[in-house]
C-alpha cells in the first residue's frame, strides 16, 4: 500500500508546480536559430548550378534558368524556382550544397493550408519569405574535400 | 573507436575485398578518388581471422560435402568478418551444423537479408555465437527465375518473418516455411520490388 | 467449464494502444487469446527500395523516418556502415557529438516508451511527465540541428553542426537533472502495487526464446543475456566510457521496465563523461570526397539503438548509390516474439506485453 | 401535497446537470494541473464554458444507431442507466433543513443500493445492443465488476446501519452528530466502502469497462450524441450520489466538526463532498488500471472477507461497555 500513497504524494506535489505547456497558437513558439523552417530564396544570389535540385532526396525543387540579360556577363540567372511543400521534408540538404547561400532556411514553420495547390511555392513567394532567416549558415557547414 | 582502429591497420580498410575473394571473380572496383588519397596497391596483410574461416571451410568440406563451400574469405573492411559462400543444396545442413555443433553454437541470427545481383539472387545471413562472441557470414546464391531456398525458420525463429520479407521484396521462395505469405505488401501485389528489373506501378508521387 | 464461443477481434490498425498502425487479428475466448496473427505493412514506405536510387547523403534523411523515435541512431548506422566500407577516419569531436546525441536520443526514446507503456496499463500521468523531460531533449536537439524529430544531423564522415555555444553545459545540467528525476519516476511508479501486479511475472521471455527470435535491446537483456553492442562490438568512442549494461533476471515486464530505467541512468552517465572529455578544437567533418563513391564491397554493422540491434547491410558496387541497403530493424525482430508471448493471455495483458516490447511501426514496416 | 414536491426535483436536476458539467471541467483541470498542463482554457474565461460547449455539441450531434444494432435495446440502454442514477438522489439529505430532503424514506440506504444496481443493466444492455465486440467486452466487464463490488459495498455499510440502528439516512447522520463520525469506529468499513464505491463508479484504477487502451471506449464505443451524453451523465451523477452517500455515512453529513457551527451545514456538506470528488480525480491521475482477474480476486478474496470481519467486529464491540457508545 505504501507505493500507492507515495505515488499519490508525487502527483499532489506536481499539482502546484509551474505548468510546462505553451499557449500555442496564442504565443508563438520561438525556434532556435538553426531551426529548419520554410526556405527563403534569393534570386539574385542564385547561379543556377542545379545542385539543390540534384541533392534533394524527394525531388521537390524544380528550377529553370535563362541567359543573363546582360550579354557581357556569362552564366545564367534564375527564371523559375519552385518548391513543392507537399513532399519537401525540410531536410536542409539544399541549403547545405548551395554555394552562394541563395537558398537558406528560416524559422517559419507554419505550412498548413486548405489546398494542395497552395503548397506549391514559387520563387516570388519564397523570396518574400524573408523573416527570421537563419544566421548560422556557413560557419559550421561541413567542410568537404578535406580543407 | 572502430574507424581509428582500422586506420591503424594500414591499407586494410581501403583495399578492395575482392582481392581475397578467391572464388569470386570480380573486377577491381574503381578506387583512388573515393578512398581519399590514392595509395599503392599493396598485397594485403593476412587477416588475423584467416585461420578461422579456413577452419570453417575445412569443417564443412569434411562433414558435409567437399563441394559445399563455393568460397571462403575474410571481409576485411567489415571488421574481419569470416564469410562463406555456400551452395544452396548443402545450405540447410551447413546451417544445422553451425547452430547445433557445440563448439560452433551460432545461436543468434544477427541479420538476414537478400540481394539481387541481376545475374542471381543471394541471401546473406550473419550469425553470432553468444557463448564464443564470434560472427560469421553466409551467402547463398539462388537462381533468379526459380528462386528457391530451404527455410531456416526451424532453426532460428527469427528467420520466419525475415524470410517472408525476402519473399515479399525479392521473390525467393523458402521451401518448408510454415507461412509463406507476403510480409508488407498486399497479397495481390504484382512483382517483387527489390528486384532490379521491377517496374513500379505508380511512377512518381 | 462453460463452453463459450470464440470470437475474432480485430485490434488495429487504428486502436488506441497499437503504437502506430499494427494490426492484430486475435481469436479470443471470453478475454483469453487463443490465436493471434500480427499483420504489418501499413506503414511500409519501401525505404530500402528508395535508397537504391539515392546517394549516401540523401539516404540519411530517409533513415530519420524509420525509427522516428531515435533518428540519431538511424542516422548513425547508415553513416557508420558507409564509413566502415570507405575506411574513413572520423574526427574525435564528431564522434563525441555523435555519442552525446545518440545517448540523449536513447533517453528520449525510453522516456516515450515509459510513458506509453504506463498509458497501456492505464496510468495517465507519467506519460506527461515523460514528455516534459523528453521535450527538453528535443529542444536541445532543435538547437543543435534544427529539428525536433527528423534530425538529419549526421553525415558520412562526421556531423553537420558543431555544438552551439553553451549547449554542452545545458546537456550536462540536463544529465544531472535526469538522473535525479528518474528517482522520482521510481517513486511514482516502481513501488506502485497495482503496477507491480500488472507487470510481475507477466510476459516472461525465456533465454531460449530471446536467442531464437534474435531479440535485442531490453527485450533480450531482461532475460539476463548480456547483449549490448556498445560493449560487445564497440563502435564510435564507446570504449572510452565507463558504463554498465543493466540486466534482468526473469524476463518479465518488470525486469524490462527496470532494464530500461537503468539504461537511462547509464546513458546519462555516458553523456556526462562525453561532455567532460569533449575535445576542445577540431573539425566536425572528416576528410570526405565531394562525391561519395563507396568502394565495391559489402558491409554489415550493428549499433545499439534504444530498441536493440539496429543494423545496416550495404552492398556497394563502387557507385555513389548503394546497390542494396538493408536495415536490420530491431522492432521487426522483436515483434515476432509477440505471437508466442500473447497466446493464452487476456486482453489487458496483451496491451501491456505489446507495449513492453517497444515497437515503432515505422521501423517494423521499413 | 405541497407544490414544492414537483418543483424541487427539477431544481435538483438542474443542480445535478451543472454539477456534472463542472465536475468534468474540474476533473480536466485537476488532472491537467497534476500533469503540468493547464487544462481547458479556450472556451470562456479560464475555459469555464468548455463543458457547456461539449454538452451542446453532444446534443446537436447526429443520432447514429449502427445498422446491425438491436435498435430498441440500444435506445433503452442509456435511459436505463440514467434513470436510477437520478432517482437515488431522492433519498439523500443534504442538510437538516426540511426543504432539502426530498423524501425521508425509512429504508433510504436500502433504496439507494437497490436502485443503483439497476444501472448495470443499462451498461450491459448498451454493450450488448451495440453489436460491437469492444462494447460487448466492455459490457461484460462492467457487469461482472459492478455486481461483484456491490456485495462488499452493501456489506461494508452494515456496520454503519448497526450503529445507527436505522436505514434512514437522516437518522444515520443524526446518530453521528450525537456520537462520533462513522469513519473512526467504522474505519475498516470505510476503507472497504470507498474501494467498492470507486469500483462501482467504474473509475481508475477500476475503469476496466471503458479501458481506453484496451477496449477503445468500452460499452459506449458505438454511442454518440445525446445517448452518449446520457451515459456520461449517469456516470457523473453517480459520482455526485456516491460522494453524497460517503459524506452521509462516514463523515457525519452536514455535521460541523470542532464546533465550527457558524459555517452553515450545507457548506460543510459541500466541503466534505468535494473532498471525495477530488480524491476520485486524484486517484485517476495517479494509478494504473487493474486487470480483470485481479479485480475479481480483490473483490471476492479481499474486500468481501474484510467487510464480513467488519460486521462481526462491530457487532462484538457493540457489546463492550465503554466502546458501545460509538458502535
Amino acid at each position: 500500500m505504501l507505493g500507492l500513497f507515495k505515488g499519490m504524494g508525487i502527483t499532489l506535489k506536481n499539482m502546484t508546480k509551474p505548468k510546462v505547456t505553451l499557449g500555442y497558437p496564442h504565443e508563438p513558439i520561438k525556434m532556435p536559430d538553426r531551426f529548419r523552417g520554410i526556405q527563403h530564396f534569393d534570386p539574385e544570389k542564385c547561379i543556377v548550378c542545379n545542385q539543390c535540385a540534384r541533392i534533394c532526396p524527394t525531388n521537390c525543387i524544380s528550377l529553370t534558368g535563362k541567359k543573363h540579360p546582360d550579354p557581357n556577363k556569362r552564366g545564367k540567372i534564375i527564371n523559375t524556382y519552385d518548391i513543392n511543400f507537399e513532399i519537401c521534408i525540410l531536410c536542409d540538404l539544399c541549403t547545405e550544397v548551395c554555394p552562394t547561400e541563395a537558398i537558406i532556411m528560416t524559422n517559419r514553420y507554419e505550412l498548413a493550408t486548405y489546398s494542395r495547390e497552395a503548397l506549391l511555392k514559387d520563387m516570388k513567394w519564397l523570396h518574400a519569405n524573408d523573416q527570421m532567416i537563419r544566421q548560422d549558415n556557413i560557419s559550421s557547414k561541413p567542410k568537404r574535400g578535406g580543407k | 573507436m572502430s574507424e581509428e582502429k582500422e586506420a591503424k591497420k594500414p591499407a586494410a580498410p581501403k583495399t578492395p575485398r575482392a582481392a581475397q575473394a578467391a572464388g569470386r571473380a570480380r573486377p577491381v572496383p574503381p578506387r583512388g578518388r573515393a578512398a581519399g588519397k590514392p595509395k599503392e596497391e599493396k598485397p594485403l596483410p593476412p587477416s588475423p581471422k584467416q585461420p578461422v574461416v579456413d577452419g570453417y571451410a575445412k569443417l564443412i568440406r569434411e562433414k558435409i560435402s567437399p563441394e559445399a563451400v563455393e568460397s571462403a574469405f575474410i571481409n576485411q573492411p567489415n571488421d574481419h568478418l569470416p564469410t562463406l559462400v555456400i551452395k544452396k543444396e548443402f545450405w540447410i545442413q551447413v546451417a544445422e551444423l553451425f547452430k547445433n555443433q557445440s563448439d560452433l553454437a551460432f545461436d543468434y541470427m544477427q541479420n538476414y537479408s537478400g540481394v539481387d545481383y541481376e545475374t542471381h539472387l543471394e541471401v546473406v545471413v550473419q550469425l553470432y555465437s553468444m557463448a564464443r562472441g564470434e560472427r560469421v557470414c553466409f551467402k547463398i546464391k539462388t537462381d533468379r527465375e526459380v528462386a528457391k531456398l530451404p527455410t531456416l525458420s526451424n532453426l532460428w525463429s527469427a528467420a520466419d518473418w525475415n524470410e517472408r520479407e525476402i519473399y515479399d521484396l525479392l521473390g525467393i521462395d523458402f521451401e518448408g516455411h510454415p507461412d509463406m505469405r507476403r510480409m508488407f505488401l498486399p497479397e495481390d501485389w504484382v512483382g517483387h520490388p527489390l528486384r532490379k528489373d521491377y517496374v513500379p506501378l505508380d511512377e512518381g508521387v | 467449464m462453460l463452453r463459450t464461443e470464440e470470437m475474432v477481434l480485430n485490434l488495429g490498425p487504428q486502436h488506441p494502444s497499437m503504437h502506430g498502425v499494427l494490426r492484430l487479428v486475435v481469436k479470443i475466448d471470453g478475454e483469453i487469446i487463443r490465436e493471434i496473427e500480427p499483420v504489418v505493412g501499413y506503414l511500409h514506405r519501401g525505404t530500402e527500395k528508395l535508397a537504391e536510387d539515392l546517394n549516401y547523403t540523401q539516404i540519411i534523411p530517409y533513415t530519420d523516418r524509420l525509427d522516428y523515435l531515435s533518428s540519431m541512431t538511424n542516422n548513425y548506422v547508415v553513416c557508420h556502415a558507409t564509413e566502415t566500407l570507405m575506411g574513413l577516419e572520423i574526427p574525435e569531436k564528431a564522434e563525441y557529438l555523435r555519442v552525446i546525441v545518440m545517448e540523449m536520443n536513447r533517453v528520449a526514446s525510453h522516456l516515450l516508451w515509459l510513458g506509453t507503456f504506463l498509458l497501456d496499463v492505464g496510468a495517465l500521468t507519467p506519460f506527461l511527465y515523460c514528455f516534459r523531460d523528453r521535450e527538453q531533449i528535443l529542444s536541445m536537439f532543435n538547437e543543435l540541428c534544427g529539428a525536433r524529430l527528423t534530425y538529419n544531423y549526421m553525415r558520412v564522415g562526421g556531423v553537420k553542426w558543431d555544438a552551439p555555444a553553451g549547449w554542452l553545459d545545458k546537456v550536462k545540467n540536463f544529465a544531472d537533472y535526469m538522473i535525479n528525476e528518474i528517482q522520482n519516476y521510481h517513486e511514482l511508479i516502481s513501488g506502485n502495487e497495482i503496477f507491480l501486479q500488472r507487470t510481475k511475472g507477466i510476459g516472461v521471455i525465456t533465454k531460449e526464446m530471446a536467442l531464437s527470435y534474435s531479440l535485442s535491446g531490453a527485450n533480450i537483456r531482461c532475460t539476463g543475456i548480456d547483449w549490448d553492442l556498445r560493449k560487445k562490438q564497440p563502435y564510435s568512442v564507446y570504449d572510452r566510457f565507463d558504463f554498465k549494461v543493466p540486466l534482468g533476471k526473469t524476463g518479465d515486464l518488470l525486469d524490462k521496465y527496470h532494464c530500461r530505467m537503468d539504461e537511462m541512468v547509464e546513458a546519462m552517465k555516458i553523456v556526462k563523461q562525453a561532455v567532460e572529455g569533449f575535445p576542445e578544437g577540431g573539425a566536425t567533418m572528416g576528410k570526405v570526397p565531394r562525391v561519395l563513391r563507396v568502394p565495391e564491397g559489402e558491409v554489415y554493422v550493428g549499433v545499439e539503438s534504444p530498441r536493440g540491434e539496429l543494423g545496416c547491410h550495404i552492398v556497394s558496387k563502387g557507385k555513389d548509390k548503394p546497390w542494396r541497403i538493408k536495415f536490420r530493424r530491431p522492432s521487426f525482430y522483436n515483434l515476432q516474439v509477440a505471437k508466442e508471448l500473447l497466446v493464452g493471455q487476456n486482453i489487458a495483458n496483451l496491451v501491456a506485453i505489446l507495449g513492453s516490447i517497444d515497437i515503432v511501426l515505422g521501423e517494423v514496416d521499413g | 401535497m405541497d407544490w414544492y414536491i414537483f418543483v424541487y426535483p427539477v431544481i435538483l436536476l438542474a443542480i445535478v446537470l451543472v454539477f456534472v458539467m463542472y465536475a468534468i471541467y474540474f476533473e480536466r483541470k485537476v488532472i491537467g494541473w497534476i500533469q503540468l498542463r493547464k487544462g481547458p482554457t479556450e472556451t470562456g474565461p479560464k475555459g469555464l464554458f468548455q463543458s457547456a460547449a461539449d454538452v451542446f455539441k453532444l446534443l446537436i450531434k447526429e443520432d447514429i444507431i449502427p445498422s446491425k444494432a438491436d435498435r430498441p435495446l440500444f435506445k433503452l440502454a442509456p435511459i436505463l442507466a440514467y434513470v436510477p442514477a437520478f432517482s437515488v438522489l431522492a433519498v439523500i439529505p443534504f442538510t437538516d433543513a426540511p426543504y432539502l430532503k426530498f423524501s425521508n424514506v425509512a429504508v433510504g440506504l436500502m433504496y439507494y443500493l437497490a436502485l443503483s444496481s439497476i444501472t448495470v443493466m443499462g451498461v450491459l444492455l448498451g454493450g450488448w445492443a451495440s453489436n460491437n465486440k469492444y462494447s460487448l467486452l466492455g459490457g461484460m466487464r462492467a457487469g461482472a465488476q459492478m455486481i461483484s463490488y456491490e456485495i462488499p459495498l452493501v456489506l461494508s455499510v452494515v456496520g454503519v446501519v448497526m450503529s445507527a440502528g436505522s436505514l434512514n439516512l437522516t437518522e444515520i447522520v443524526e446518530t453521528q452528530i450525537a456520537g462520533a463520525w462513522n469513519v473512526f469506529p467504522q474505519f475498516l468499513g470505510f476503507v472497504v466502502f470507498i474501494i467498492a464505491a470507486i469500483a462501482e463508479l467504474n473509475r481508475t484504477p477500476f475503469d476496466l469497462p471503458e479501458a481506453e487502451s484496451e477496449l477503445v471506449a468500452g460499452y459506449h464505443t458505438e454511442y454518440t450524441g445525446f445517448r452518449f451524453a446520457f451515459f456520461m451523465l449517469a456516470e457523473y451523477t453517480y459520482v455526485f450520489a456516491m460522494a453524497s452517500l460517503i459524506t452521509i455515512l462516514f463523515f457525519g453529513g452536514w455535521d460541523a466538526p470542532f464546533g465550527l457551527t457558524f459555517i452553515p451545514p450545507l457548506v460543510w456538506f459541500i466541503l466534505k463532498f468535494c473532498c471525495f470528488v477530488f480524491l476520485l480525480f486524484w486517484l485517476r491521475a495517479t494509478f494504473p488500471r487493474l486487470r480483470g482477474d485481479q479485480l475479481m480476486e480483490f473483490a471476492w478474496k479481499g474486500l468481501l472477507p474484510l467487510a464480513i470481519i467488519n460486521i462481526f467486529v462491530s457487532a462484538l464491540l457493540k457489546e463492550v461497555p465503554f466502546l458501545s457508545q460509538y458502535f
